[in-house]
C-alpha cells in the first residue's frame, strides 16, 4: 500500500453552501486544503463540520458552490469515484464480514486481481498490528482495535484524501493519545491529505497542521494551531480552544504605541495593551489570556507586567501543573492560572486564601 | 461544471425508487377501491363502468340483521383471541429470543405450526376434539380456535423485536435493583411493546378475517362476519356485500388510527422516532 | 434470523438444554391442547371410520401416484414462487420506508397495512373485476394500443399469483423494514467512500445485514402460503391445483374427511421441515 | 342446547295443551333474500302459532351436518335446512329422523316426488332448476338443446363459463350427471366425459366459474357469453339490472336443484310443528313470492311473472343423487387430472 506513486490532492471547497429545511447548516463556506496538508475542522456540535466533511466525501449534496480535489471539479461526482478514505465515527465496520474482508472491501470495488487484493490486505493489516485477527469478526475486537481495523481499511486504496469523523471519541484517554501518535505517524510517512472533523481540541492541536474553527456554519478562523493558540480571532475561538481568560476592559487613555486600559470592577488596576488600528479612549476591549501564561507572585511585580491582585479560592492539581482560581474584588469570574508543578507537593502548592498577584507579559496577551 | 449556483442534481435511483412506490401501493389499493366503489353503486349487480351512486347498499347492510350482530360478534372474538395470545405467547417469545437453548429452533418451529395448518382441516378437527369436550359450538370455542392461529404472530414479532433490544437496560435495572417481576414490568415489557402491538394487530386482522375456523363454530350466538358473507353471498351476491367489506375496513382503519394516536403506527416496523 | 443471536452466546449445557425454556410452557400446553391433539384426534377417527389398512392406503396413494406428487411438488413451488416475489417487490418497499420517509412513514404503514383488513373475498372479488377481459385494466391496455387484445390474465395462473402476492407481500415489507431499521446508514456510506456504486454497496452490505427480515418474512409469507386456497379457488380459473385445494375438495365435494386428514398432515409436515430447514441455515449463517 | 332437553322434559310432563311453555328452538337457513324471506314467511308464522321462538342460524349446510355430526346425542339444531348432496349424508349417517304424515300433517300436500329422494327423511321445500343463461346482444341464436349447447363450445360458436370442481353441488349435477345422462354413459364410466371436457377446455372457448356470482362477473364483464345457471338466480339478475341476461332450459329439459328441510335427531320435537308451518299454503306462497322459487305445496298459486317463468318438477330432470354420491370421488379425481390440469 505504501506505494512509491502515492499520490496526495489539494481539496478546494468554493462557496459551498448546505440548509436542512429552514436551518442553514453551512454558510458559503470557502477553503483551501494544500496536497499532504492535515486540517482539522473542530467545533462545538451542530456547528457545521460534519456537513462540511460529509459534503467532500459526496455523502451530502451542496446547495450552492462547487468541491474541487486534485484539478477536478467533484461536486456531482458520487462519492465512490471520488477516491476518498473515510473513518467513521463508529468505525462502521461491516458486522458481517472479518477483518480481513473489511479492509479487502474497497480493493475489491476497484476490481483488483485476488492475490495482489491478498498482499496489499497482509500488509496493512501488519502495518496496524492485527495480522494475527484477521479472521475475527469486528464485533470480538476492542475499540482500538476496531479503529486500526477502521483506518486500515481506509488506507489501504491508497485515497488521494483521507477523512476522519470524530475518530478517537469512542476511545479511552490513553488508547486515544496513542493513536494519535500512530495516525499522525502513519499520515506524515504517506503524504495524505487529510481532513479530522473533531470537538477535542487537544486532538486538533496535535495532530493538525492546520486547525479550522467553525461555529453556526461559519468558518470563524483558520490557521496554523500555535497561531489559532495564541492569537484568537475573537472571543468564541479564544474560548473554545483551551482555556482562556477573558477581561473586560474599557480604553482610559493613549500612551504612544500602547493603549491604558482599565479592567472592569477593578478600580486602581490599570492594564495596557498594543495600539491597533480602531481602538480608541473609551472603547469596550476584551483581553484574553491563556491560564499558564499567568505567573502569580507575593509581591506586586514590576510595571513592565500586567498585574492584578486577588485571593486564591481553589486549586486543582493536573498533573503537570496547579490549577488556581484566583478572585479579585469587584469581578464575578475568578483569573485561572496554571503553575508548573516541580515534583515537590509541599513546595509547589499555595495555600488557599493567599493573597497572590497574577501577572504575565504582554505579548501573552490577545486583544479581543 | 463550475456553476456556482449548482443544484442538487435530480437522483435517478430515487427517483425510479419513488415510481416504484407509487406503482406499488397503486397495486395494493387497487381491488380495495374497485370494492369501495361498488358499495357505492346503484346497481343491484356489479357491472363496470359504474354509472350512478348510492347509499342502498349500506341501508340494506343495517336492516340484514345478521351483519350488525355478526360483525360486532367478530370484534368480541379478535380481541379476546388478541388478549389470550398476548397471555400465552408474550412470555413463550420472550423466552425463545433469550434461551440457549439447543431446543429453541425446534420450540419455535412448533409454535409456529398453525401458520401452515389448512384451517379448514383444523376448524373441522376443532369441531369434533371441542364437542368431545363438552364446549361445542360455543364462543368459548371460537376464541380458542382463533387463538390457536392468532399466537404464532405474537410470538415471531415479539421475538423479533426483544432479540434485536440488548440485555443492557435489563442489567442495569437488575443492578439498580429490580426484582425480577419489576424488571420485566419496567423494562422488558416497554421494550416489546412495538412488538405485542404490531402482533396483537396482526392476530386481530387474522381473527376477523378467518372464515375456516368459525365456520365449523357458527351457531345463532357465535356467527362470525366473514360466516354470515359467505352465507349471504352464496345466495346473492349484491353490493350490500362490498358495503359490509368496507365497513369492516373502515372499523379497522380506525383501530389503527387509534395505535397511531396512542404510540405511533411507526411501531409496527420497530421505527424509533 | 435473529433468533440466531441467542447461539452467539456462551452455551451453559446443563440437564436437558432446556434452559430458558419454560416460558414457552403456556403455549406448548395450548397447542398441544388445541391443535395437537384435535389433529392427532382427527387422523385417529378417520383411521377408525375407514378400517386403518384403508387409512394407510391413503399415505401409500398420495405418495406413489405421480399426480399427488405433482401436486405437492406444485404447492411448494407455488409457496416459493410467491415468496421469492414478494422478496423482490416488499424489498424496495421496505427499503424506502426505512430509508426514505420523512412524515410520510405513518401514512405508508397505513397504506401498507390497510389491504390486510379487507375480507379476502371482496380482494379476490376485486381482482375479478379488475382482471377480467373487459375489465379496467385490460381496456387500459388496449386504449393505449399496449396490447391488440383482450388480456387472458384471469384464465392463467398469472392471476394466482397477482392474488396471493397481494394478500402476502404486506408481512414481507413489515418484516423486512423492521429489520432494516437496525441497519446503521453510515456501513452504507462507508461502502461507497470505500469504491462500491449504490448497487454493490447495497448488494454487499445492506442487503446480507438485512437478512433476518428477509427470513422472517419468507416464513411467514411461505407457511401463509403453503396453507391457502381460497385464492387458489377463485382466482386462475382453477389452472393452479395444490394440496389444499384438495383438501378443501374432499371436505366440499367427496365428504372423505380420512383422505383430507391424510393430506393436511403430509402438508403440515412439509412445511414444518421447510421451516425448520430454514431456521437452521441461518443458524448457520452465524452472524446477524 | 343442554337445557333444552331438560325444558323438554318438563313440558312432556306438563303435557295436556299446555302452550304456556315456551321453547326456543334452532333452525338453519341460507343467507341474504333467502334468510329474510324464511324468517318473514315461515319464523313469524310459526312462532305467532306457537308462542315459541325460532332462532335461526345462517350458514351453509356442510357446516350444519359437521355440528350435529360432532354433536349427535345433544345436536346444536333442531331443524336443517340441506341441500341434496349433504341431505344424503345426514341420511347416511344417521342423524337426521324419517318424516310422517303424523308428525307433518301438510306433508300430505306434498307430492311423493319431493319426498322419494330423501327416503321418507326429510322433503324438499322448494326447488330451482339449472339452463343456461346467455348475453342477448353476443349469442343472438342460442342453442335449443343441451348437446348442441356443449358442441357449440368446441365450435367456437361463443365463450362458455361452466360451473369448475369446486363449485359443491352444481357441478356434479347440471354439468356433470348432465352429461353423463344426454351421452347415455354410466356414471361409473367417466372417460368418454371427461375427454368431452377437455376437448371442449383445449378449444380455449371455455372458462370455469368457481363460485355462483363469478358466472354472473364473467358474463357481464365480456369473460364468458353463456353459462349453465340456476334460473331463480338469472331471473333476480336480470331484474336487478342485468338487462341483457336471458335465460332458458334447453332440451331435454333443465335439472333440478332442490332445498330440503329435515328433522335432526335427538333434536327438539317441536321441530315437527315448525316444519308443519312452513310447509302450509300460505307459508309457501309467501315464501316463492318473496325469492322467486317455486316451492312444493301442491295448493299454491304463482302471480305473473313467476307464473310463466317456474318449471312444474314434472318436466324438470331429477339426477340420481345416491348414484352421484357414490362416484362422487372418482369424479373429482378424475377431474383433477384430466380438465382440472
Amino acid at each position: 500500500m505504501v506505494n512509491s506513486d502515492t499520490h496526495s490532492a489539494p481539496v478546494s471547497l468554493r462557496g459551498v453552501t448546505r440548509t436542512f429545511g429552514d436551518h442553514v447548516a453551512l454558510h458559503p463556506m470557502t477553503l483551501d486544503i494544500q496536497a499532504g496538508e492535515f486540517v482539522s475542522l473542530l467545533g462545538p456540535s451542530g456547528c457545521g463540520k460534519t456537513t462540511t466533511l460529509r459534503i467532500v466525501a459526496g455523502l451530502e449534496s451542496t446547495d450552492a458552490g462547487s468541491v474541487w480535489i486534485g484539478n477536478r471539479d467533484v461536486t456531482h461526482v458520487s462519492p465512490n469515484r471520488r477516491g476518498l478514505g473515510m473513518v467513521f465515527q463508529n468505525y462502521a465496520l461491516f458486522p458481517h464480514m472479518s477483518v480481513a474482508e473489511n479492509i479487502a472491501f474497497g480493493l475489491e470495488m476497484s476490481r483488483m486481481p485476488k492475490a495482489e487484493i491478498e498482499t496489499q490486505v497482509a500488509r496493512i493489516i501488519d502495518m496496524v498490528h492485527l495480522s494475527q485477527f484477521a479472521d475475527r469478526m469486528p464485533a470480538k475486537l476492542s475499540g482500538g482495535q476496531q479503529q486500526r481495523v477502521a483506518l486500515a481499511r481506509s488506507l489501504v486504496t491508497n485515497p488521494a484524501v483521507l477523512l476522519l469523523d470524530e475518530p478517537m471519541a469512542a476511545l479511552d484517554k490513553n488508547l486515544r493519545e496513542t493513536m494519535q501518535y500512530e495516525l499522525r505517524q502513519i499520515q506524515e510517512t504517506l503524504g495524505t491529505t487529510t481532513i479530522m472533523v473533531t470537538h477535542d481540541q487537544e486532538e486538533a492541536l496535535s495532530l493538525s497542521d492546520r486547525i479550522v474553527v467553525m461555529d453556526k456554519g461559519h468558518l470563524l478562523q483558520a490557521g496554523a494551531p500555535q497561531e489559532i493558540y495564541d492569537a484568537p480571532a475573537n472571543r468564541f475561538v479564544s474560548e473554545f480552544l483551551g482555556a482562556s481568560n477573558l477581561i473586560e476592559c474599557e480604553v482610559t487613555g493613549l500612551d504612544g504605541d500602547e493603549a491604558v486600559l482599565s479592567p472592569r470592577g477593578m478600580s486602581g488596576v490599570t492594564l495596557r495593551a498594543a495600539m491597533r488600528p480602531g481602538i480608541a479612549a473609551g472603547e469596550a476591549v476584551t483581553l484574553s489570556v491563556r491560564p499558564e501564561r499567568i505567573s502569580m507572585s507575593q509581591a506586586q511585580p514590576d510595571s513592565s507586567h500586567q498585574a492584578v491582585p486577588g485571593t486564591i479560592v481553589t486549586h486543582v492539581f493536573r498533573g503537570a501543573s496547579h490549577a488556581y482560581q484566583i478572585r479579585m474584588n469587584g469581578v464575578e469570574t475568578p483569573i485561572l492560572v496554571y503553575e508548573q508543578a516541580t515534583g515537590h507537593p509541599e513546595t509547589g502548592k499555595r495555600n488557599i486564601g493567599s493573597k497572590v498577584w497574577a501577572h504575565w507579559a504582554s505579548e501573552g496577551q490577545t486583544v479581543l | 461544471m463550475s456553476g456556482s449556483h449548482s443544484v442538487r442534481r435530480p437522483d435517478l435511483g430515487l427517483i425510479a425508487l419513488k415510481v416504484y412506490v407509487v406503482a406499488f401501493f397503486a397495486f395494493l389499493m387497487a381491488p380495495i377501491v374497485v370494492v369501495v366503489i361498488y358499495s357505492f353503486s346503484d346497481m343491484a349487480y356489479t357491472t363496470w363502468p359504474i354509472t350512478d351512486l348510492s347509499l342502498r347498499w349500506y341501508q340494506r347492510m343495517l336492516e340484514y340483521r345478521p351483519f350488525m350482530s355478526s360483525l360486532a360478534f367478530s370484534l368480541q372474538v379478535a380481541v379476546a383471541a388478541a388478549v389470550l395470545s398476548i397471555l400465552i405467547g408474550v412470555p413463550a417469545a420472550l423466552a425463545l429470543a433469550r434461551s440457549g437453548s439447543r431446543y429453541a429452533e425446534a420450540v419455535m418451529t412448533f409454535l409456529l405450526a398453525p401458520l401452515s395448518m389448512p384451517m379448514i382441516l383444523l376448524g373441522v378437527a376443532l369441531l369434533y376434539y371441542l364437542s368431545w369436550m363438552g364446549l361445542g359450538v360455543s364462543k368459548l370455542s371460537v376464541v380458542l380456535g382463533h387463538t390457536v392461529v392468532s399466537l404464532p404472530y405474537i410470538i415471531r414479532t415479539v421475538a423479533a423485536v426483544y432479540i434485536q433490544s440488548g440485555r443492557s437496560q435489563e442489567e442495569a435495572a437488575t443492578i439498580l435493583g429490580a426484582g425480577r417481576w419489576q424488571v420485566f414490568w419496567h423494562v422488558t415489557l416497554p421494550m416489546v411493546r412495538a412488538g405485542i402491538l404490531a402482533g396483537a394487530i396482526f392476530a386481530m386482522l387474522i381473527s376477523l378475517d378467518n372464515l375456516p375456523i368459525s365456520f365449523f363454530f357458527a351457531g345463532p350466538d357465535t356467527n362470525t362476519l366473514p360466516v354470515v358473507m359467505l352465507a349471504y353471498q352464496q345466495n346473492q351476491f349484491d353490493p350490500a356485500i362490498a358495503a359490509i367489506s368496507t365497513t369492516q375496513t373502515v372499523i379497522a382503519v380506525i383501530m389503527l388510527l387509534i395505535v397511531q394516536r396512542l404510540t405511533g403506527l411507526h411501531h409496527i416496523i420497530g421505527q424509533k422516532r | 434470523m435473529s433468533l440466531a443471536e441467542s447461539h452467539t452466546r456462551p452455551k451453559r449445557r446443563v440437564g436437558w438444554g432446556l434452559q430458558g425454556l419454560g416460558g414457552t410452557l403456556p403455549a406448548v400446553i395450548f397447542l398441544i391442547a388445541f391443535f395437537v391433539l384435535p389433529l392427532v384426534d382427527n387422523t385417529i377417527n378417520s383411521f377408525e371410520n375407514d378400517g386403518s389398512a384403508a387409512a394407510i392406503d391413503n399415505y401409500v396413494r398420495l405418495f406413489t401416484d405421480s399426480y399427488y406428487i405433482e401436486v405437492i411438488a406444485r404447492t411448494l413451488w407455488v409457496s416459493l414462487l410467491s415468496t421469492l416475489i414478494c422478496i423482490v417487490l416488499g424489498y424496495p418497499i421496505a427499503y424506502y420506508l426505512v430509508r426514505h420517509t420523512e412524515g410520510s412513514g405513518a401514512f405508508l404503514i397505513f397504506l401498507l397495512v390497510a389491504p390486510l383488513m379487507t375480507s379476502i373475498i371482496m380482494r379476490t372479488y376485486g381482482w375479478q373485476i379488475l382482471l377480467a377481459r373487459n375489465g379496467p385494466i385490460s381496456n387500459w391496455l388496449l386504449d393505449f394500443g399496449l396490447i391488440d387484445r383482450p388480456l387472458a390474465t384471469l384464465r392463467s395462473p398469472v392471476s394466482v399469483y397477482f392474488g396471493v402476492v397481494h394478500i402476502l407481500v404486506p408481512y414481507m415489507v413489515i418484516s423486512i423494514a423492521s429489520v432494516l431499521q437496525s441497519v446503521d446508514r453510515r456501513l452504507e456510506e462507508a461502502a461507497l467512500i470505500l469504491g462500491a456504486s449504490r448497487w454493490r454497496a447495497f448488494w454487499r452490505v445492506t442487503l446480507p445485514l438485512s437478512t433476518a427480515g428477509i427470513v422472517t418474512g419468507s416464513i411467514i409469507v411461505f407457511m401463509l402460503c403453503n396453507g391457502s386456497f381460497l385464492t387458489m379457488l377463485l382466482l386462475g380459473n382453477g389452472s393452479v391445483v395444490t394440496l389444499p385445494l384438495l383438501i378443501y375438495q374432499q371436505f366440499i365435494l367427496v365428504n372423505d374427511a380420512g383422505f383430507a386428514a391424510t393430506m393436511g398432515n403430509v402438508l403440515l409436515f412439509l412445511a414444518l421441515a421447510c421451516l425448520y430447514l430454514q431456521l437452521r441455515t441461518v443458524r448457520g449463517r452465524g452472524h446477524v | 342446547m343442554k337445557t333444552r332437553s331438560l325444558l323438554l322434559a318438563m313440558s312432556i310432563v306438563a303435557s295436556a295443551g299446555a302452550s304456556a311453555h315456551a321453547e326456543t328452538i334452532s333452525v338453519t337457513a341460507f343467507g341474504g333474500a333467502w334468510e329474510q324471506a324464511f324468517r318473514e314467511c315461515y319464523v313469524a308464522p310459526y312462532e305467532a302459532a306457537t308462542g315459541n321462538t325460532a332462532e335461526v342460524t345462517v350458514g351453509s349446510p356442510s357446516q350444519w351436518v359437521n355440528q350435529i355430526a360432532a354433536n349427535p346425542q345433544d345436536p346444536p339444531i333442531d331443524v336443517l335446512v340441506n341441500l341434496m348432496d349433504t341431505a344424503a349424508v345426514a341420511i347416511k349417517d344417521g342423524l337426521v329422523d324419517p318424516m310422517t304424515v303424523e308428525q307433518v300433517p301438510n306433508l300430505a300436500k306434498v307430492p311423493a316426488a319431493f319426498t322419494e329422494p330423501l327416503q321418507g327423511y326429510g322433503t324438499v321445500i322448494n326447488f330451482g332448476a339449472a339452463g343456461l343463461g346467455y348475453m342477448t346482444d353476443r349469442v343472438p341464436n342460442p342453442p335449443a338443446d343441451w348437446m348442441a349447447f356443449f358442441d357449440g363450445i368446441i365450435a367456437g360458436d361463443y365463450v362458455a363459463t361452466l360451473p369448475g370442481i369446486n363449485v359443491g353441488s352444481t357441478t356434479p349435477t347440471a354439468l356433470l350427471w348432465n352429461l353423463f345422462d344426454l351421452m347415455g354413459v354410466p356414471l361409473d364410466k367417466t372417460d368418454a366425459v371427461m375427454e368431452k371436457l377437455v376437448a371442449m377446455k383445449d378449444s380455449g372457448n371455455l372458462v370455469f366459474y368457481n363460485d355462483m356470482n363469478q358466472y354472473l362477473t364473467q358474463l357481464q364483464s365480456g369473460e364468458a357469453d353463456i353459462g349453465i345457471y340456476w334460473d331463480g338466480r338469472a331471473w333476480t339478475a336480470k331484474d336487478g339490472g342485468i338487462d341483457k341476461l336471458n335465460f332458458y332450459y334447453p332440451q331435454p329439459g333443465g335439472i333440478i336443484s332442490p332445498s330440503v328441510i329435515q328433522k335432526v335427531k335427538n333434536g327438539s320435537d317441536e321441530g315437527w310443528n315448525f316444519i308443519n308451518v312452513l310447509l302450509s299454503k300460505s307459508s309457501q306462497e309467501c315464501f316463492s313470492q318473496k325469492v322467486g322459487y317455486p316451492v312444493v305445496n301442491q295448493d299454491v298459486v304463482y302471480p305473473e311473472p313467476l307464473a310463466s317463468r317456474v318449471p312444474s318438477y314434472k318436466d324438470v330432470r331429477w339426477p340420481d343423487f345416491a348414484g352421484i354420491s357414490k362416484v362422487m370421488p372418482e369424479w373429482v379425481d378424475q377431474w383433477n387430472r384430466t380438465v382440472g390440469r
